[in-house]
């Protein structure tokens, strides 16, 4: 079944190309760890984003030349990254000002678990051996205008992650604005979860089946 | 393509509407956009809550703005100086509402409105006048009272050097409110004494990150306010 | 009266010379607008003080030379001032910072009144046909470490300034640590206003006979 | 006269206390002071309650102070990573005692400690496990947690650049945390690349005014962490 699944949606690398197609010229964006950095590779030609580090930087450019990694300019997965002509720096109060201030655009997260009404669980299991950290992830849901989340669909054992309640702790509530995964892109509206495009091969009866929740056509 | 650089005061600031909340930058005539409050003269928008910690000089800049009757209050922390002339008038005719705050809480409240802070606890003006009515709380035995961030519709500020990304650099003490004020409103509308290419300013010395400024305007020249009030200019001339 | 006072007393070069001394070496100092700025005149030989102005400058330096006035570059009474060797320049959040996180050590205001527990008026004479005006008083007085008052010991008209109760509107509540007018150097201390030093020719009784508060000899 | 320039790394740290608050800066390894933080190790401090946005990697710098038993609690954002061992054992074993805080709010208590704001309220964690039995408070219309500042015995702080007034200069994204935690301690340790005369810094470009610092210790070599890490380094060796 998931090895069914990713042959017939799209590839991560398709998917990260897919939210940067949705992210307007000039905006600012933070990208959370992991999958949702692969979308600083895909910016449209004639478009400029401006990419905002947690830990300090505005303008991050991309990894550096082998050789020219210096552990002192780093982003906030604490992978060597470069800055671009018209960046800055600033201390973590003054970056988290503009995350909770409202100047960020665009969050690109990934999930855990993500709910009908937009609920997101990103940052623990709950399992009690675990142990718990949580980085800037309630801040930027909390702050950013518009929160994106690039995931598979479904976990490694194909588990639904859309769910009707998250059951892992929460990171915030009715935060997630639009779900984009292998299968699907979907928006969390005030009527519910509408779907907006399915990947090639994919069914709406298909995509409902590997979710939990309540989906709607568009 | 990013580019915040508008090709006049008048375009930079058109969309300033009736009822707006404007947060002026500026201690003193030090860091206050003169050229930019005149244009909003021209420009006529009314019935304007401003915030600025002063209230001007003269006839020209804030005072003349005030004296144009397009200010329905202030929102500020030393309403009078030696030459101010035109705030107290209306005032004592209560032609202007005032809401005084100690300079501290309003640094703090412009601060906390562009970080996301709806309110804070701080020690200023507790026992005091300026307290009256407002919560007060005990933290660690001492008591404290509760203020609000402030949030504005425009900032106009002053700069000296801005490049195409909103990045800008200031003079001196004329940075005062520039840099808090350009945090807390949804449009921030610069006048800069000088505009550089993208990667002039090096980046670890930009006082204003690009994020939060919206317009630059070039204002290579601007007027020297004690010497406009000295010869007791008077706006629109 | 006034002309006998003025005669017998220290002038208010020599106050703000005693209120120089007992400013320590590596201090960080506040000065406040008038005759508080006099102070900076007398700092003694061997010694460094940092002068802390709210308009954004830490290392205020004296007034400039005739035609080196530079208008961004003044104190928070619209002076002219210059910057010394070592200081920087910030914004109004950062410096209120450095005053109410107690990072100042001394802060030297003038009075309108002073009460026998330490409370000071010295904003307002609460005329209902005056402007108010506060500026950064309320914050000094809240967020430094030690308050010096310096003033005339009576007002214009003779009357007293230091008083059993404030009148005027508060700046703020038991926050005085010591008292330096032309006639006599006093403490605010838990047992009430003690003497600390008299001005040549003033006695205790005349000193007490222009103060309305009860005062202590040492 | 001014000096804040200590001699040695043992001068600088002597006065530690058992029980201290002792704040730690950097992000993961950038900005990490790791030579004050072993010579922590050598004076041997315990019973610390260390504020730092992560708990240090391998065998060395804030891992090595974990590891040598002189912490008894962390608050911290992000207290695993792809390197850290030592915190993840000791606390399974309830070894050691966890505060765990968002990162925005993090830095929003340290830099309110550091100027003077008892409390705020934040966005950051409503509805979610980390706001239990914390209190909350509607305003216009969205739901806040109140937080507290976050004040220090000691921080530890490292540098790019220092002056005897404590002025001092960061590198890139080293900076982080270090400008707050300077504000927040009664007490603040910086170990800086390079110490410059007075007036050689731009007073324009100051990072951090020099009241914020009471020591500067230089360290001209400092060692990088993820080196150390990689050829599994222990401290004290």
């Amino acid at each position: 079944m998931v090895t069914d699944e990713k042959k017939i949606g799209w590839e991560m690398n398709e998917v990260a190309q897919k939210v940067a197609l949705d992210i307007p010229d000039g905006s600012y964006v933070n990208l959370g760890i992991g999958i949702p950095e692969l979308v600083a590779g895909y910016v449209p030609e004639g478009r400029e984003v401006i990419y905002h580090t947690e830990n300090g930087l505005l303008g991050m450019g991309p990894a550096p030349q082998a050789g020219e990694e210096d552990p002192e300019l780093i982003n906030a997965g604490k992978k060597y990254v470069t800055a671009i002509p018209g960046a800055c720096f600033f201390h973590h109060a003054d970056s988290f000002s503009m995350i909770r201030g409202g100047h960020i655009d665009y969050c690109v997260l990934g999930a855990l678990q993500i709910s009908e009404n937009g609920d997101l669980a990103n940052w623990s299991t709950g399992e009690p051996k675990a142990i718990p950290a949580v980085g800037g992830a309630m801040d930027l849901i909390a702050g950013v205008k518009n929160i994106f989340v690039i995931s598979q669909h479904t976990t490694k054992t194909g588990d639904p992650k859309i769910i009707k309640q998250c059951s892992y702790p929460l990171t915030g509530k009715e935060v997630v604005n639009r779900i984009y995964t292998n299968l699907a892109i979907i928006d969390v509206t005030n009527d519910g979860l509408v779907v907006r495009e399915l990947a090639p091969g994919v069914t709406f009866d298909y995509l409902q089946s590997k979710t939990e929740a309540r989906l709607k056509e568009k | 393509m990013i580019n915040k650089v508008v090709r006049s005061l008048k375009e930079a600031i058109s969309d300033i509407f009736d009822g707006a909340i404007v947060m002026i930058s500026g201690f003193g005539e030090a860091g206050s956009p003169i050229e930019l409050i005149h244009k909003l003269i021209d420009h006529g928008a009314k019935d304007l809550t401003v915030v600025s910690n002063n209230t001007g000089s003269g006839h020209v800049g804030l005072a003349a703005l005030i004296e144009n009757r397009q200010v329905k209050k202030m929102i500020c922390s030393f309403p009078r100086s030696a030459n101010s002339k035109v705030f107290p008038e209306l005032y004592h005719n209560g032609e202007i509402e005032l809401e005084l705050v100690p300079q501290g809480t309003l640094a703090e409240r412009i601060r906390a409105g562009g970080a996301g802070i709806p309110a804070f606890y701080t020690p200023a003006s507790v026992n005091t006048p300026l307290a009256e009515g407002k919560e007060t709380r005990v933290f660690n035995g001492h008591k404290y009272v509760l203020e609000h961030g402030i949030r504005a519709d425009f900032s106009l500020v002053k700069c000296k050097t801005a490049d195409r990304y909103g990045n800008l650099l200031y003079n001196k003490t004329a940075r005062n409110f520039g840099p808090i004020m350009c945090m807390a409103a949804n449009t921030t509308i610069v006048q800069a004494r000088e505009i550089v290419e993208l990667g002039a300013i090096d980046p670890e010395v930009v006082v204003t990150p690009g994020i939060f400024v919206q317009r630059v305007v070039h204002v290579s020249n601007p007027a020297d306010e004690s010497k406009l009030v000295a010869e007791d200019r008077r706006y629109p001339w």
